[in-house]
């Protein structure tokens, strides 16, 4: 397989992130597709730094490795965050929070 | 130094006024009068030591401030500058006392706003310094923001934030025309030669010498606009002048007076000192008919035309005394742009002296007006009649000023007019012809006022109107007294600047004769 | 290039590990205190910040002027930009600190974690200024943002705060990942993470045709996405009226200030370093893409401003139209002559200064008038004037210095700008700018009006403590000095990235 | 000598009116005004007459720099000929007498001090007038006793009548101003120069030499009439002529001073100073307005009833005489005529003064005033008035008659005086000074063979008579007959001597005195004119000759050889034939102007002493000429009608017997600005003007709104702008 084929497919799982993070109508799979664009990236990282860098260097794969952790952490607080809205608006339905606006 | 003292006095007065309790009204008016009387000491110092026989700066202090842009403190005064400077001083005790009882709120913030205002007037006329010309200019539209906005009319806001915004627009282009000479102030062939300055001097130098790159025609006819319409809007030239008339409906009285006395007058002077003194190129493209320039070559004449006839007309359609003022003033400053257009010694002498006497009368006018106003609680033309009965001083002392704004001779507005007149006849003809209808409308309004308020039978309602008292004919006699003295021997006021015209018309004649 | 390894690198690193020691303090004795007096903590917290700031200038000091260290390998550089913005950034933090001491929306429950959270997310603003690797850079933004997330949702039982931070955080993990993507793109470009070797190696890809404009152009869009939303610039900044509105305002405060200055130093140093080489800015003619977004931003900024009737929200878009401002100054990076670009840098530090104060200055009156009138609306600003004059007087004159209006210190920020911009001949961009100003007076003096020309339906004076008006003080004064005193503007001349 | 001599006759009256305006100042005045400016003005005459003696004939300047500009400067100082003195004579004499006869008519006044303070003012502006050496002075003194009159017309501003008078003729004056000033502008492009002579190269009088034989004049000649146009105002010529009847609202002495004697004739001087520069072309104009307003106002004058307009139609008709002597080039015959009318115009004023003193003027006059006060409740809103038509009792000649027995002295010197200006031969001075000019356009009509001067001559021939018919109508009208009004008769009573005496000096005056100075050519040399059209046609001599000298006593007598030997000058038989035809010419007009004088006479005899024919069917007789008279033109009507609109002009056809030029052209001014302009100002300023700033203003705001509308607070939407802006951008500059 070449540096195409992970390209495309993390192209691909890219879109679909950003397809879901426009499209959804629950917060959670807003929060999934984030989880689908941070992945396309840590994709990336991995398959440059295994066919562009030099073998000893591994740069691209520690970026993947802190890009999982990051991804971690920001869903941990995207959920206590959805718990908040749902404490106060008694749904996760973006589109029903927008109080804020003008 | 006695320059600096003069300019900053009034600021510290205002720190004064701010430290004093806010109950104590009376002293704050005194600390006010007496900060404001120091400046005119002054003043007539400066005015009476001042060197007549030469063209060049006098006084003048140069203390690095922002060296990072070479910018200096750099004031200086000449002929020009030193008879405003008297001028503005001059308002301002009578200002000053012009406010003593009608401003009932807040009369310490009105202090010292007004200390302000009168520090960055001060400096302004005496700014040699492109970049605390422009920030003394600057410095006086917040005090008058508040001094229209607070103290105001009924229609206070609106008029206040109107001439901020009209201000503001037209300090923005002046700004990027301010940059742009700074950034070319050191180009030579295209070359970066030495430290880039904003020294007016220095500018003025290099705009004269040839194959530098503010001496440029198409470079200088662009900066010309910036800053004439940043001045422009403050003259105010049609047609930016619709600021002028709520601005001063709305002011109290001792604001109109430094409105008319004084603003108006660091527009014509800003047009005076950079764009004919510095932009010659520029003043000549807009100032001679060439088959290159075409009709351009008329417009500044044009305009000052436009603002003569216009105003005068719209003054004939006022029934509000004090809007009939102000429309007047505009017609007024139509004779000074006239006169600038014009570019000869006469036309020019015309004009300053034209701005210096207008300061005077419409000064005295707006007092005028305001000293009704306070009595009537009304400014409606029609609504008086025969007060020329019950109050014979003031009847007395308003036809004096309005002789004077139509330009009755032997009295100073005469010969500013008249000057005005014969120097731009010298170069268009036509125009001047047609701009003395403004002379004939002029009489027309002020005539038909004059017999509207006093003449005729009186008014029943103003049978117990007070006469005018000690405290307004105090602020109204010097003025009176300028108005006449200035009227019957004018030279001596001419004598202090006629070096500097002399040395600015030749200039831009050479100009004219120049390469246009 | 020389790099230090880790261990002689903690020496310089010393700032950064005072803030996470003390962070780590602040929760403890949050713990260990009993009743809830949280000014101790906040204390603390403040403390933490004074070690850091002494930590700065000793390091600086050892630095030397002029001179940068490469610390980490590379991960991170120590320079005088560096320093300059984290100074910057540790006052911002100092005063956030002081104003929720005074704020009362803030609930007591809680406060260590909040304060804890004020020095964590300093420190990834620290990161920010310094980071010159891809993996840094990523790691930092994601440290602020994560953290302020969890700041401007901090207010419990408030919907708007709740909302603001779910906005805030899907807004920003979407921007974040797509920025993720665009290093991605630029880490394959080049091959490697580090800054300056991508500004070298760029160029050689571009002519060697491995790489088209069209890729690095995809990868810059991408990036921008990710800065842009830290410095609210068009289109990337929807999400801060509605946060800046819903956020506690201290917090409002500190975003607005801090946290666009850190995105500005990111900006500034990536596209310095990265994309400095001149070849790659005209292959994809960034910088009429600049030139053009910061239009954009500053009068969007102004115009949506102009209607708002929520002061909080009002200056949200201010400050939207400032980033703009301070944009027009980033544009200089793309021009070849690199006077000009340092001309550049220097003037949006010289604004940041300005800026700093009188943006500060102006929240914190907004949240005096909240705790005492209770409410951010213009109208609760009726007749300050005789309510609490010197109030007014100040916020008076922190409006028009944002402004503009000489001779106050807002003017010679811009002023500043303006020659810079107009020195590198985009007069239309500085015309535009101008005329915003212009624009941006009718929104500031609606507030001056309200202040002054309009009286309030109850007349009863405010009463503020000493320390009010000593904190009021510290932003009034430099708002009306700065302008006046040369100092500043050598400094912002003399602080350049290499 | 001369310095502090003039500076005594400028500084007496200002002195006296400044004493008044700074006590006002303090609320104060000075116990005895009227002594104060009476003395001041004594004094300034015994001065003048001191400087009879100090001045030689040819003109001496006496000038300081009175603004100085690089190259320019502008000289004020005294341009002192004789004709200089003989005017300051004039003026401080008439004014003198008038300060002694207010004495007597004004007691009681409200206002008595302002009136003498105002006096003082008016001398000394009369005098600057006089005296000043440049066109810049002049027109500052002729400006100052504009105002001057404009402050005494409106003396009884109470009246609307007076307080649109004072506006009007101010106004009316001014535009003719304005013409002088562009005038002035014209010679000042030229000359670089306003002053006429000062010793120097360059007077615009040395300069004007120069022009001599150069083709170059038709802009002098523009600049001529345009100067000119200034004395048209002033002197109340054709077309300008309206606002003199109406000033004759202000009190009496006034009318005596300013509207007869002093400030109309300033045109005239003005006129005859600027002689130099007059090319034929502006000399013929000159002629032609002055002739016609000689005839137009003298028909008028036939019909009026109000004393005092017949003597105001009769001071216009005079001083068009005075115009066209001079437009005839009768520089002295124009300028004689000047001094002859002002002593017996102010004579007969005074004289009308004393009737309408005697009945009860004052006191009729204040309870009329505060009447109409209340009718028309101020409503002059309008720069139009409704001019109350009707003439006030006591200056209606209807109600007068047999006068002569109740007031003796006042019918004696008036009869002196209408003697005078009737021209009855030899004893009276009109009859030299009408009789000079006579000759004078007759001769110039002879020497130049132009038709357009014998048409002049028999208009002013004709003027001459109906002068005479007019003037004795008035006097048989109110002195003559049966008392007309019993009751007012009976009230009638003798001057007090306050007022006599200035008659009887005015009396004395009327007889031919002052020809002694006219006749002395040593005194009296005309400057001479410089023909540039030369050498087109002859030179022509300006005349000097008052008169042959055949008639006996001796202080008539010049000799001809004096006469020749003038002429001398130039090349000696040309010259000796111009002024034979000129001797020739006189001796015509001479006999001529007896024979038109009798007519005269004889006719008003036979119509209102004898009354074998009866005015009034004479008037139906030639009804439309009458209405013609009657409707003085229809002058202001047809302004009118011209500047407000046919329909006003219907509507007002004969009830309106007043309005004016500038009434006119103001009113029109005002109500186009208040309805077409006002509304277009109310447009262009607030809409175009204003209203494109708001305009911006209104669309920056929308943008806003739009901007807010974008701003939905679906979180998603944000997202959607981001993509959609990524998406832009690289799409833009994919393309770029």
């Amino acid at each position: 397989m070449s540096l195409q084929h992970y390209l495309v497919i993390s192209a691909i799982l890219f879109s679909l992130g950003i397809f879901a993070v426009l499209t959804r109508k629950n917060a959670i799979s807003i929060l999934m597709g984030i989880e689908l664009i941070l992945n396309s990236c840590n994709l990336n990282f991995a398959a440059f730094s295994r066919f562009v860098t030099p073998p000893e260097n591994i740069d691209g794969q520690i970026i993947a490795i802190f890009g999982i952790v990051l991804a971690a952490a920001e869903a941990a607080v995207f959920l206590a965050i959805i718990l908040a809205i749902y404490r106060e608006f008694g749904s996760i339905r973006p589109d029903e929070v927008d109080t804020l606006k003008g | 130094m006695l320059l600096s003292l003069m300019i900053f006095v009034p600021l510290l007065g205002m720190i004064v006024v701010l430290l004093l309790p806010r109950e104590s009204e009376e002293l704050i008016k005194r600390v006010t009068l007496l900060f404001t009387l120091i400046p005119l000491l002054l003043a007539v110092v400066l005015f009476i030591s001042y060197d007549r026989s030469t063209a060049g700066t006098q006084y003048f202090v140069s203390v690095p401030w922002i060296e990072t842009f070479n910018i200096n403190y750099h004031i200086g005064i000449d002929g020009l500058s030193v008879t405003l400077i008297l001028l503005t001083a001059l308002l301002g005790p009578i200002c000053v006392l012009a406010s003593w009882r009608n401003i009932e709120k807040g009369i310490k913030a009105y202090m010292a706003l007004f200390l302000l205002l009168e520090t960055g007037m001060l400096g302004f006329f005496a700014a040699l310094d492109l970049f605390l010309f422009f920030v003394f200019f600057e410095l006086t539209l917040l005090p008058m923001y508040f001094l229209i906005g607070v103290w105001g009319g009924p229609r206070r806001e609106y008029a206040a934030i109107k001439f901020f915004l009209y201000t503001l627009f037209g300090s923005v282009l002046m700004l990027v025309a301010i940059i742009a000479v700074y950034l070319n102030s050191n180009v030579i062939n295209g070359i970066a030669a030495g430290a880039r300055t904003f020294d007016i001097p220095t500018l003025i130098e290099r705009a004269a010498t040839e194959g530098h790159a503010l001496a440029d025609r198409t470079f200088q006819i662009w900066v010309f606009l910036g800053f004439f319409i940043g001045f422009a809007v403050k003259v105010p030239i049609f047609p930016f002048h619709t600021w002028l008339p709520d601005a001063h409906v709305e002011a109290p009285t001792a604001i109109s007076v430094i409105l008319a006395g004084v603003l108006l007058k660091m527009g014509t002077y800003g047009l005076v000192r950079i764009n004919m003194d510095m932009l010659p190129e520029g003043m000549a493209f807009f100032t001679k008919v060439t088959e290159e320039t075409g009709l351009w070559g008329y417009s500044l004449a044009l305009l000052g035309f436009i603002n003569i006839v216009y105003g005068s007309f719209c003054a004939l359609a006022q029934t509000d005394f004090k809007k009939l003022v102000a429309y007047s003033s505009i017609g007024h400053m139509g004779f000074v742009i006239l006169g600038l257009a014009a570019g000869n010694e006469v036309g020019v002498t015309g004009a300053i002296l034209q701005m210096f006497n207008h300061g005077v009368i419409s000064a005295m006018l707006f007092l005028l007006v305001g000293v009704l106003y306070d009595r009537a609680h009304h400014r409606e033309i029609n609504g008086f009649g025969g007060l020329g009965n019950r109050m014979p001083i003031y009847t007395g002392i308003t036809t004096l000023a309005f002789m004077a704004s139509l330009g009755l001779p032997g009295l100073s507005g005469f010969i500013g007019e008249a000057f005005s007149l014969l120097g731009a006849y010298e170069r268009f003809p036509t125009l001047a012809i047609l701009s003395t209808i403004g002379i004939v409308v002029g009489a027309a309004y002020f005539l038909w006022t004059l017999q509207r308020v006093f003449l005729g039978t009186l008014n029943p309602k103003y049978e117990a109107l007070p006469e005018i008292n000690k405290r307004e004919i105090l602020t109204l006699v010097p003025l009176g007294i300028l108005t006449i003295v200035l009227g019957i021997w004018p030279h001596f006021a001419i004598e202090m600047f006629s070096e500097s015209v002399v040395e600015l018309t030749t200039k831009i004649m050479g100009t004219l004769q120049a390469n246009l | 290039m020389d790099y230090l390894e880790n261990i002689e690198s903690l020496a310089y690193f010393s700032p950064e590990i005072l803030l996470v020691v003390f962070a780590a303090a602040v929760i403890i004795l949050d713990l260990v205190v009993k009743n809830r007096e949280s000014e101790k903590v906040a204390y603390l917290a403040l403390v933490g910040l004074g070690c850091s700031l002494v930590a700065i200038i000793i390091t600086h000091s050892a630095l030397g002027t002029n001179e940068s260290k490469n610390l980490f390998w590379g991960m991170i550089r120590l320079d005088g930009f560096a320093v300059f913005f984290k100074v910057l950034l540790l006052l911002a933090t100092a005063a956030t600190i002081l104003f929720s001491i005074r704020s009362e929306e803030l609930d007591v429950r809680l406060k260590g974690e909040y304060y804890a959270l004020l020095l964590a997310v300093t420190f990834g603003m620290f990161l920010m200024a310094s980071a010159t690797n891809l993996l840094m850079i990523f790691i930092a933004l994601e440290t602020v943002s994560l953290t302020s997330y969890i700041l401007a949702g901090f207010l419990t039982h408030s919907p708007r705060s709740s909302e603001a931070a779910f906005k805030y955080i899907t807004y920003g993990a979407v921007a974040s990942g797509t920025m993720l993507f665009g290093l991605s793109l630029i880490f394959g470009m080049a091959g490697t993470g580090d800054l300056t070797t991508i500004g070298q190696q760029l160029p050689a890809v571009l002519a060697s045709g491995e790489v088209t404009a069209l890729g690095v152009l995809i990868a810059i869009t991408f990036i921008l996405a990710g800065i842009g939303y830290k410095i609210a610039s068009v289109p990337f900044h929807m999400w801060s009226p509605d946060v800046y509105e819903g956020a506690p305002i201290p917090i409002t405060a500190f975003l607005s200030v801090a946290s666009k200055a850190a995105g500005f130093a990111l900006f500034l140093r990536f596209f310095f370093s990265g994309f400095g080489n001149s070849e790659v800015m005209q292959s994809i003619d960034l910088g009429l893409l600049l030139a053009i977004i910061s239009a954009l931003t500053m009068t969007i900024g102004n115009l949506a401003a102009l209607p708002q009737q929520n002061v909080k929200r009002l200056l949200a878009y201010s400050s939207i139209a400032h980033g703009g401002y301070l944009l027009m100054g980033a544009v200089l990076l793309t021009n070849g002559d690199a006077a000009i670009v340092n001309k550049g840098i220097g003037a949006i530090l010289f604004y940041l200064v300005i800026y700093f104060f009188m943006n500060l200055g102006a929240f914190y009156v907004v949240v005096l008038i909240a705790n005492e009138a209770g409410t951010e609306m213009v109208e609760g600003y009726r007749g300050l004037s005789s309510r609490a004059p010197l109030v007014a007087g100040a916020m008076a004159v922190f409006l028009f210095a944002l402004t503009g209006i000489p001779p106050l210190a807002g003017f010679f920020g811009k002023w500043v700008l303006f020659t810079a911009v107009i020195e590198g001949n985009l007069y239309w961009l500085a015309f535009v700018g101008l005329l915003n100003s212009v624009v941006s007076l009718y929104y500031y003096a609606r507030i001056v009006k309200a202040m002054y020309l309009e009286s309030a339906e109850d007349t009863d004076s405010f009463s503020f403590s000493k320390g009010t008006f000593a904190l009021l003080t510290v932003f009034v004064v430099p708002t009306l000095l700065i302008g006046l005193l040369n100092i500043f503007y050598s400094l912002s001349e003399k602080i350049t990235l290499q | 000598m001369v310095i502090p001599l003039i500076s005594i006759i400028l500084l007496c009256p200002l002195a006296a009116f400044a004493i008044f305006a700074l006590l006002g100042l303090a609320k104060r005045s000075f116990p005895r005004q009227d002594l104060l400016s009476t003395v001041a003005m004594l004094a300034a005459l015994v001065c003048s007459f001191l400087l009879l003696r100090e001045v030689v004939p040819n003109p001496e300047p006496h000038t300081v720099d009175w603004i100085s500009l690089g190259k320019i400067t502008f000289a004020m100082g005294f341009y002192l000929d004789s004709v200089t003195v003989i005017m300051l004579i004039v003026v401080t004499l008439v004014s003198s007498l008038v300060h002694i006869f207010s004495i007597g008519y004004m007691h009681g006044d409200p206002r008595y001090p302002r009136f003498f303070a105002y006096l003082s003012l008016f001398s000394f502006s009369m005098l600057f007038l006089v005296v000043s050496d440049n066109l810049l002075g002049i027109y500052i003194g002729w400006e100052l006793v504009g105002l001057c009159s404009y402050l005494l017309i409106g003396f009884w501003f109470e009246k609307d009548s007076a307080a649109n008078a004072c506006k009007k003729a101010f106004l009316t004056t001014r535009v003719g101003d304005v013409g002088m000033f562009i005038g002035m502008m014209m010679l000042f492009a030229k000359f670089k120069t306003l002053s006429l002579y000062d010793g120097t190269e360059n007077g615009i009088f040395t300069l004007v030499e120069g022009l001599s034989g150069t083709g170059d004049i038709i802009w002098l000649s523009i600049a001529g009439i345009l100067i000119f146009c200034g004395a048209v105002g002033k002197s109340a010529q054709v077309p300008l002529h309206t606002w003199l009847p109406d000033a004759m609202e202000g009190p009496t002495p006034v009318s005596a001073l300013i509207h007869a004697a002093t400030m109309v004739a300033a045109g005239v001087y003005l006129t005859a100073r600027m002689f130099p520069i007059l090319t034929d072309t502006s000399s013929l104009v000159i002629a032609y307005i002055g002739g016609i307003t000689a005839l137009v106002a003298a028909t008028i004058a036939i019909v009026r009833f109000d004393i005092k307009r017949v003597l105001a139609y009769s001071t216009v008709s005079q001083l068009g005489y005075m115009m066209l002597a001079i437009g005839a080039g009768s520089y002295v015959a124009g300028l004689f005529h000047l001094t002859t009318h002002a002593f017996f115009k102010a004579l007969l004023f005074l004289g009308s003064g004393s009737v309408i003193h005697a009945f009860h003027a004052m006191h009729a006059h204040h309870d009329e005033e505060h009447a109409d006060g209340e009718e028309h409740e101020h409503d002059d809103h309008s720069l139009v008035h409704e001019h109350g038509s009707e003439i006030p009792p006591d200056q209606d000649m209807r109600n007068m008659g047999g006068l002569r027995r109740k007031m003796p002295w006042t019918f004696g010197t008036m009869l002196v005086a209408t003697l005078s200006i009737s021209g009855v031969p030899f004893l009276f001075s009109g009859f030299w000074s009408k009789d000079a000019i006579l000759g004078g356009v007759l001769g110039h009509a002879m020497v130049l063979h132009s038709p357009h001067y014998y048409v002049l001559f028999g208009i002013a021939l004709l003027a001459a008579g109906i002068t005479a018919f007019y003037m004795f109508r008035l006097i048989f009208m109110t002195f003559f007959g049966e008392p007309r009004n019993q009751e007012m008769h009976d009230m009638a009573h003798e001057s007090p001597w306050v007022m006599v005496v200035p008659l009887l000096v005015l009396a004395f005056l009327s007889l031919p005195v002052v020809n002694t100075i006219w006749f002395n050519k040593d005194y009296v040399k005309p400057p001479p004119q410089h023909h540039i059209q030369a050498p087109q046609h002859a030179q022509v001599v300006p005349d000097t000759k008052t008169g042959d000298a055949n008639f006996g006593m001796a202080f008539f007598w010049i000799s001809e050889a004096q006469a020749a030997e003038e002429e001398g000058g130039k090349n000696t038989e040309k010259a000796d034939d111009a002024y034979r035809i000129h001797k020739l010419a006189h001796n015509i007009a001479m006999v001529l102007s007896i024979v038109v004088a009798g007519l005269g006479i004889l006719l008003s005899w036979l119509f209102y002493h004898r009354r074998r024919f009866s005015a009034e069917s004479v008037a139906t007789k030639f009804s439309p000429v009458y209405n013609l008279f009657w409707n003085k033109y229809y002058f202001d009507e047809f302004y009118d009608g011209v500047l407000v609109a046919l329909t006003v002009w219907k509507s007002r056809l004969f009830a309106q017997f007043d309005g004016s030029i500038v009434d006119g052209t103001v009113n029109g001014v005002g109500t186009v600005t208040r309805q077409i302009f006002a509304a277009f100002i109310g447009f262009f300023d607030n809409r175009v003007v204003d209203g494109i700033v708001n305009r911006v203003a209104e669309v920056t705001w929308a943008a806003g709104g739009r901007i807010r509308r974008i701003q939905t607070g679906a979180i998603q939407t944000y997202l959607f702008v981001v993509l959609g802006g990524i998406v832009l951008i690289i799409l833009i500059f994919r393309a770029l």
